[in-house]
């Protein structure tokens, strides 16, 4: 047992397939330079000296060859795990995700697998709109993808080796806020956990449940899943009890774990630091109204970034995320209901 | 002129090419009948460049096309009965019917999944590559493009890294002049929009006579064999021409009526069969033989295909996932 | 008066506004190319006739290209229509999107705006995946994108003139199988209508309620607006009563008029060609399960796509793809709910 | 060497440089004392870079910058005021505080908002350059990248139609040998990764001492000159050096301290200064006068913007719609 942060687990999840598998790769910009950063949160630092720069590879700023490489390398049996700096990069490599990564079982009818892990750092940290997102939505809408979005260092380890392993491409979202790497940050949470040292892998598809409740259901990824649990206790002091689940993955999503809940609380919130107008949420809310409408007493409610891209002011940008505060007051109002 | 090979090889590259041109001409026929679904991109005219540049490949080499796949697809090695299959969107087509007319393709003879995203290929064909020399296979990948393809930023990224990580991948590009309506010399204001950016990568490139196969095979060999030693990519820049509209129904009003005959009147079949009798490698009968076997095999697909079984509708929600185990 | 196919009437909403206005132009792959096709779909044939080919640019085959040039163009005065031929190459310049035109104004503090049409050919025509999807979800998510997605031709002269007119970057989805171009397409269905003489202009934001009914509220838009109206007239022979209602424009939303709606039918059902898992549906059952939930009779309901890439194989696209009697099935159920 | 300019143009290129050195340096400082927030990226050292290509625009003459954007913006003219109000997240800040350090710039001096995709710049400012040249202007656009941005898929599609349209473009690369802490020997295998590619787009190119305000200058005046008069687009590649991080938190390990030395020896503000003085030009104590003067203006402005206040917060939910009208 060891206490890792994110960025750590993320590297020994790395490291322990590399070391499984001949056939597992990491590639991306900045990847492991001598003297470097190891990507831009220190999680591939240093995998180089124990793999070699044939299998850490460092490539030139060319984001569809990045994933190009990887749908290729895929095809023919080699896992990449590949490395973004910030999701928002996600979008320049659009194509390749969407028309080649997420379409080419399909297309081939069956014939060939893409094994791929995109890592991809997102959130908001005052570096304005370019380097801000929390872009999960886009690719749970892909048919073909998976779509990861660990919020603790176990989750992490268990869900990266997971997605390495796993025979179809995962965009890995990661929260910069989270990682707890040497790179501090404004607003960082300790997400570090007790490490297992035996072996571990988290399916896809199970939800967590953070905390448990009465009253009301909290589904919340990410960074927002920590606001949930902090705003999860601060209602608790007024009476109001509150299940908090961290879906940890949204492709695939563990409707079951969120319903189950329901029936015991009956009122349901869901938190994003994505935007709210078609944000993830959207879909379990539509879900939920659909399938099991009558398991609700009160509206569905959603608290999620508002729908402007994120600016830079440290106040404004606090503003348009959903803090504790935001949750505690809504949770509140949806309490009263 | 090159010199013409054994008479074995002539008249397999002849019947390759035979049998892309008949094939082809009977897509389109079905086409024009009303009774093949969706649009095609045909390689009618294109067939040395194919030919060509797979003639010398290995089964287990691969090979990554375009929106105008079948001429690619049937000198890897693509069954006829499962392209055929496929553009009637049949059960036993290669891709299962999933596919299509843009998506042909069959991995076991190393035709890649064909992709109409153009450009989208190159950075794919470059992976594989990667993969191959991480694998410490000698094994090399043939990617083609078209002249408008290399407008594309996928183009670029692709043959830098292609370069700097002296990948073994030949990209081959078809130059027929025209991306869809559009001239090339309007979009790109190089004589040669492949072979002369490959300086800008330190690639070395060669510009070839498209419609000659013999001069093609020669250039695909030079790069194969550069490829297979480790010596990185080549770009191969093949001047040919569409026989034939873009896609279906496109009567290529905006091509000039001298610049189609003048091409016309080099059609790589023509030119190769010529060759053959010419230099007496084979008797006009030899050829009409393997026409007729070629022509009788294509009605047999044809019939074969049209009375297959589609899909079962809930074949639909399959292979959207990979469920088998790791392997 | 002259009835027109939604082909000709985007062509003349375009070549209006570009008489109108001479920062206005045309940009795209095979734009206008004499002997050519006019884009893919005929929209633009014709227009570097009367306007040179100065003002209808035919590009060379770079999408990043295509979208950044509309955004530089527009932040000094132009107003870039662009054709995309088909919406699934959206992907290819979805940086400059998503990056660039959607946030630029915001960013910049509001110093600058970035008026762009990207016009976008949607809907799946037995092209097989990678020329067939209905994309409209990713950009409705998208905070400073407008969308758009007329059914008639009607709607599509006057939004197309809204969408030259606004400030704003418009994502303009144009389904195949509506064109009415001389184009033909199986499957394609007429929604050529009477255009009137006069200059006219349809706002963002105001759905078209295409049947008035009691029964169920069916919310469709593109092709699968006229599949629901088929479907109304069936279910009113069996004494189902739909009321059918046209978005028009997904940003904004006109969440008033399908509210209203509600009111009388209590029953919501959600029609598109985009695919189920949070597809923009999603957004409006979430939002009337946040805002207006007890108006509802019965639980919300949604036909879209299956979530796979869309299958080559007639039947199996036809499959996929919510046919009419999928709709009429569906609402059965939904009526006896 | 190029001739030293006239006294008023020497002194003046000279304050520009000397503010983003000072600006720069008073940053980082607000930085490591904490009180700045999100990150940076400096261009200490490149200022020569900035000041040459800018100097001879005209104000209406328009500047695309990239995630290193404060030199480009002062030596467009951007106010020091509302730079440094823009980097603490202040409401006069010329974004009001919404742009942050990678998104700094003022339209009303043709500044755009600076753009921190990599390569994202490079077609939005052929748009504009196509813009200019459909409105009959004869302004011009300089676009800056870095010579990672080259290996952009955007930077090919960008300067292909920059040729082929001849846009008035002036394409200039600050090539200072890394992309963050990557080496462009590792990911590009052209000696000059910008200029060495111009040929492929048959774009004419300069490469230049980046670190020569002069020579720097002399460049950009000839590039300039041919895009006003409808002679298309230049690539200028600029030689310089980082002296400092590639971001906040940057110690450099990944650069061999020979090579930093090499090039710290070449500073180009001390290399103008020291041609200034030789040259007798002007003298030291008319330097220090302008170095003082800036100085103050600087202490100036972090005051003025440590106490400038926040954005009212709802100010956060506009400009997210341009709601003007027609104009
Ligand atoms: C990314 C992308 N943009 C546009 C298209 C539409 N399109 C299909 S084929 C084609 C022309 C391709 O020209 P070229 O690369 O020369 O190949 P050719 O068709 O001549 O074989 C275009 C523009 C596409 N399929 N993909
Ligand atoms: C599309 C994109 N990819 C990656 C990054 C992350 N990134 C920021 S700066 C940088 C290096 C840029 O190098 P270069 O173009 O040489 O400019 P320099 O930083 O040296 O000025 C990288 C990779 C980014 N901002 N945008
Ligand atoms: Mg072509
Ligand atoms: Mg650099």
């Amino acid at each position: 047992m060891a206490v890792m942060s994110i960025a750590d687990a993320l590297k020994s999840a790395i490291a322990e397939e590399m070391r499984r598998d001949p056939t597992v790769f990491c590639i991306g910009e900045d990847e492991d330079i001598p003297g470097g950063m190891g990507g831009a949160f220190t999680v591939t630092k240093g995998l180089a000296d124990e793999f070699g720069f044939e299998r850490v590879i460092n490539t030139p700023i060319s984001e569809i060859l990045i994933a190009g490489v990887c749908v290729g390398a895929a095809m023919v049996g080699m896992r990449p795990v590949a490395d973004l700096q910030y999701s928002d990069f996600l979008f320049c490599m659009m194509d390749q995700l969407v028309n080649q990564a997420a379409k080419m079982c399909y297309m081939s009818g069956g014939q060939v697998k893409v094994p791929m892990v995109m890592r991809a750092p997102c959130g908001a940290t005052n570096r304005g709109a370019q380097h801000a997102q929390s872009p999960e939505s886009y690719f749970v809408h892909v048919p073909g993808l998976k779509v990861v979005c660990p919020s603790t260092a176990y989750d992490a380890k268990g869900l990266m080796k997971q997605a390495i392993r796993d025979d179809n491409p995962v965009i890995f979202f990661e929260h910069k806020l989270l990682y707890g790497s040497s790179r501090k940050e404004a607003g960082a949470i300790n997400a570090s956990s007790e490490i297992p040292d035996e072996e571990y892998i988290i399916p896809f598809g199970k939800a967590a449940i953070r905390r448990e409740g009465k009253d009301i259901t909290i589904v919340a990824n990410l960074l927002m899943s920590h606001r949930a649990i902090q705003a999860a206790e601060i209602l608790e002091k007024e009476g109001i009890s509150c299940e908090v689940i961290d879906p940890r993955t949204l492709v695939p999503f563990d409707y079951d774990t969120v319903i189950e809940s329901l029936r015991k609380t009956g009122k349901l919130m869901i938190i994003h630091e994505d935007h709210y107008n078609l944000g993830w949420g959207a879909q379990l809310a539509a879900y939920i109204a659909e399938h099991e409408i009558y398991l609700l007493d009160a509206p569905i409610c959603r608290v999620a970034a508002y729908d402007t891209p994120i600016p830079f002011s440290p106040p404004l940008e606090e503003y348009v995320i959903p803090s504790t505060e935001r949750i505690v007051k809504t949770a509140r109002v949806l309490a009263e209901m | 002129m090159i010199k013409i090979p054994s008479k074995e090889r002539a008249l397999d590259m002849y019947e390759k090419m035979y049998l892309i041109r008949a094939y082809e001409e009977e897509i389109y026929y079905l086409f024009f009948e009303g009774i093949m679904p969706g649009t095609i991109h045909q390689s009618t005219g294109q067939e040395a460049c194919a030919v060509g540049m797979l003639y010398d490949l290995r089964k287990d080499d691969y090979m990554a096309t375009t929106h105008r796949p079948a001429g690619h697809d049937l000198a890897k090695g693509v069954s006829l009965k499962s392209m055929m299959c496929e553009m009637f969107g049949k059960a036993e087509g290669c891709c299962k019917g999933k596919g299509g007319a843009m998506h042909t393709g069959d991995f076991t003879v190393g035709a890649m999944t064909a992709n109409a995203i153009v450009g989208g290929n190159l950075p794919i064909a470059a992976g594989v590559a990667l993969a191959f020399k991480m694998q410490k296979k000698d094994n090399v990948v043939v990617c083609f493009f078209g002249d408008g393809a290399t407008n594309e930023g996928a183009f670029h990224e692709a043959m830098n890294a292609a370069a700097t990580w002296k990948l073994p991948v030949i990209y081959a590009c078809e130059n027929n002049l025209y991306s869809a309506t559009t001239s090339i010399k309007i979009t790109c204001n190089m004589e040669n929009p492949a072979a002369d950016r490959a300086a800008a990568y330190n690639i070395p490139a060669e510009v070839v006579d498209g419609n000659d196969v013999l001069a093609v095979n020669e250039a695909a060999r030079r790069a194969i064999e550069r490829a297979r030693k480790g010596e990185g990519p080549t770009i191969i820049e093949l001047k040919t021409y569409r026989r034939c509209g873009h896609s279906r129904n496109d009567a290529c009003g905006y091509r000039p009526k001298e610049e189609e005959e003048a091409w016309y009147a080099r059609d790589p079949i023509a030119l190769f069969r010529n060759r053959i009798l010419e230099e007496k490698v084979a008797t006009e009968a030899e050829l009409a033989a393997i026409e007729n076997r070629i022509t009788e095999e294509i009605k047999e697909a044809v019939e074969y295909a049209k009375n297959a079984p589609f899909p079962a509708l809930e074949s639909a929600l399959e292979d959207i996932f990979w469920q088998g185990g790791n392997d």
